[in-house]
């Protein structure tokens, strides 16, 4: 079973040279954390920011420089402020290559539900509509069950949905899945964990073909 | 040169009335337009609609016209981080209209730019798209979406000058560009206020004629939600 | 009758302190000479300026700065520059006061025709169709008749449309006219012409009350 | 940073091919990708869809794509200035599409902001608006009009930065900028290409995400089409 950083770092490697990446709040924000230092990758934050950096030493906190998670940043040089209709104009036009996000729950079919449990909780479904309906390659980090114990990859989705059919990426604790036109295809398996106790803890049909290799991570 | 200026907040916001629809510029707590939040708190101007992309925290930014209940309804698209929100909505005290952020940008933009609706794909097969047109371009779904239609716009910017002109810093331009200008009348708080000239007409954001009231604000407390650092380099490694 | 000057100079008391003005190519731009200096008022240029100044002195030229008739001019204290899109959003969104521009024809009902003669000339319709539609305020500068001593002002315009019933005021070197409800006002005659002379240089029909002031200029 | 740097005009429009359809920035000759129209001239490439807002002047920008026949359709809202362009549109060798200027700025930002389509109230009534969806917006109809669809945009700014940021010089900007990110691949040509981190992020344009290929042009000429000028204040008077 992977730890929350052993996630990001998976995912880590889905992010290819000269990519442009959105990165969701929560797991995703560590991916940055594990890009390689040989390749080219500039962070977007809808909030209006691309080319972000690391987060500021202490004492260099600026108010006015935030990301989407509202946490205070730094930018690169040949980084750029812009602002929110701008935003997601290249969010809209596809200028972002790769959005990783959280989720609540993803459907077999790529839907994914992160934003209201109706009579609960509604924070709100932020830019997360905007990038699922409109990015290439989604990919999405969550947890593979809830904490009673129930999977929150499903055959179909039982909350409000984000967007649908979108997701083309799943990677939890236990697995990486993706979603292909015949179905969710298992492709790879945490160490230590079986096909077995991936498919007991998948509400969702798996696709298996042959040998499911190890995560390299 | 037009002066756009006005001495304070209580004079820029004098006429804002009871139900008025009234915009706010700023992400979390990031450029909001501080002065006129608070001269609107002591006002207790109420029953207000508020499309602002969130809705402050418990003791600042719209959280403090909240806790008033000055706020009849909330057009957001992220409301996490107050409670004192989440209580009214789920006790009906309070309106909500849950926008996806990019649609929220752009309906603001269209209203600034004259363009009453525009199709966009965001939550294609959600709740946000029932009762809506939907119609397919390159053989996908999108939504059709209407400018919003506010009485006021007030942004925070950075620097200004008497003609309106306005200038934003790093991340504190998000909503303060598009709904500069997208409500019927415009107010423009700024932190530094100069003379015509001062700015250069190359580098400035929003052009005075979207903004019809201008004045240098007082006393920014600019808060920081979520302070992350990381260690400084230890120098002895 | 009215020198190309004079029609300027009686359109610039049309011109109010804090408008913002568009002014097309020909006369309209000869309206600029004739502002007041004690009032406050911006021209906005429809390729990217606000605060457009006087021509530049000799010498002083700048490529990168023209107006939308492709004039070299200057930009004044408090002026800015912007783009095509963000330009005609101002327009469409009413923030532009007072629009002047010339006419082929305009009828009655404030029909205006500016950009095709078919088979003959067609140049385009520049910004025109867009300022028509949105602007509040629309005059035009224009001759009452063309070359060959025809009405140019008409019960319907024969050439294409720039747009409908949009023109709220004609200036014609014989008369000022104004486009109501009820139809087309005469409301001031130029300096040594009858509303005789008016009625018959004009096809359209003419609204007509009582005595007819001559302009002040 | 992801580096866009390429050598040069030829390197940029390599693959630019017969038939396809291409953005030009510029207004009149303000602005023009001087370099890159030179490179397509000098290759000869043919049966161009051009999107402009103007057809440059009979030996001046576009024109000189016109003057050896490699435009197939030019879409503008202005030609006038231009004697060779109304022969071929009169003699119909030359296919032209006629929009209002600020529908084309539109349907250029539609494109770079991923907006398929939007309602403006530009052209209703008249021959622009026939065979277009018509819808009353406040009593008042309006026109649906679509994106652009390029292959290429090709734009000139002032300054840029390996990262591809943009900064425009005065009046300049104009249709560069909503051109920029609305092709499928975006050159832009700069006067000045400098290292990242040198341009301040603040006062950028036009994000470097939006351009997929940037360089330093050569010999700009930078013609005037109307030199107007006042008369040097005569210090005797």
């Amino acid at each position: 079973m992977l730890t929350k950083e052993q996630i990001a770092k998976r995912i880590s490697r889905e992010v290819k040279d000269r990519m442009y990446v959105n990165l969701g709040i929560g797991i995703p924000t560590l991916v940055a954390n594990y890009v390689p230092d040989d390749i080219s990758v500039e962070f977007q934050s809808e909030n209006g920011v691309l080319g972000m950096g690391p987060f500021p030493y202490e004492g260099e906190e600026d108010a006015d420089l935030i990301n989407a998670g509202k946490q205070t940043i730094t930018i690169l040089p040949g980084g750029s402020f812009f602002d929110s209709a701008f935003s997601f104009g290249m969010i809209r036009s596809q200028k972002v290559d790769l959005t990783i996000l959280g989720a609540m729950e993803v459907s077999e079919n790529g839907d994914i539900a992160n934003w209201k449990i109706p009579g609960k909780m509604v924070k709100g479904m932020g830019g997360a509509m905007d990038l699922v309906a409109s990015a290439e390659n989604i990919i999405v980090a969550m947890m593979h069950v809830n904490k009673a114990g129930e999977s929150k990859i499903l055959k179909q989705c039982t909350l409000p949905l984000t967007g649908v059919n979108c997701v083309k990426k799943i990677v939890t604790e236990l697995a990486v899945m993706e979603v292909t036109p015949a179905g969710l295809r298992l492709i790879e398996r945490a160490p230590g964990v079986t096909v077995d106790d991936i498919i007991k803890a998948t509400e969702a049909h798996l696709l298996i073909d042959g040998d499911v290799p190890e995560m390299q991570l | 040169m037009i002066d756009k200026r006005v001495k304070n907040a209580a004079e820029a916001v004098k006429d804002i009335e009871t139900g008025m629809t009234v915009m706010f510029g700023g992400f979390g707590l990031c450029g909001i337009p501080e002065n006129c939040i608070a001269e609107l708190v002591n006002k207790n101007i109420g029953q207000l609609t508020c499309i602002s992309n969130n809705a402050g925290v418990d003791d600042f930014g719209l959280g403090l016209l909240l806790h008033k209940k000055q706020i009849k309804k909330m057009i957001s698209s992220y409301v996490g981080e107050n409670a004192e929100f989440e209580r009214q909505m789920l006790s009906g005290e309070l309106e909500v209209e849950l926008t996806p952020q990019g649609t929220l940008a752009e309906k603001c933009r269209a209203a600034q730019a004259g363009i009453p609706a525009f199709y966009t794909p965001a939550g294609y097969g959600t709740e946000v798209a029932e009762g809506k047109e939907i119609k397919d371009f390159n053989g996908k779904p999108h939504i059709l979406e209407y400018a919003y239609n506010a009485d006021f716009s007030i942004v925070k910017a950075w620097k200004g000058d008497y003609a309106g002109n306005l200038v934003f810093k790093s991340s504190a331009r998000n909503f303060n560009y598009p709904m500069a200008g997208a409500g019927k009348i415009t107010i423009a708080e700024v932190e530094e206020l100069v003379e015509p000239g001062q700015l250069d007409p190359n580098q400035i954001h929003i052009p005075g004629i979207m903004v019809q009231r201008i004045f240098q604000g007082t006393d920014y407390e600019k808060r920081i939600e979520q302070r992350t650092t990381r260690k400084p380099l230890n120098h002895a490694d």
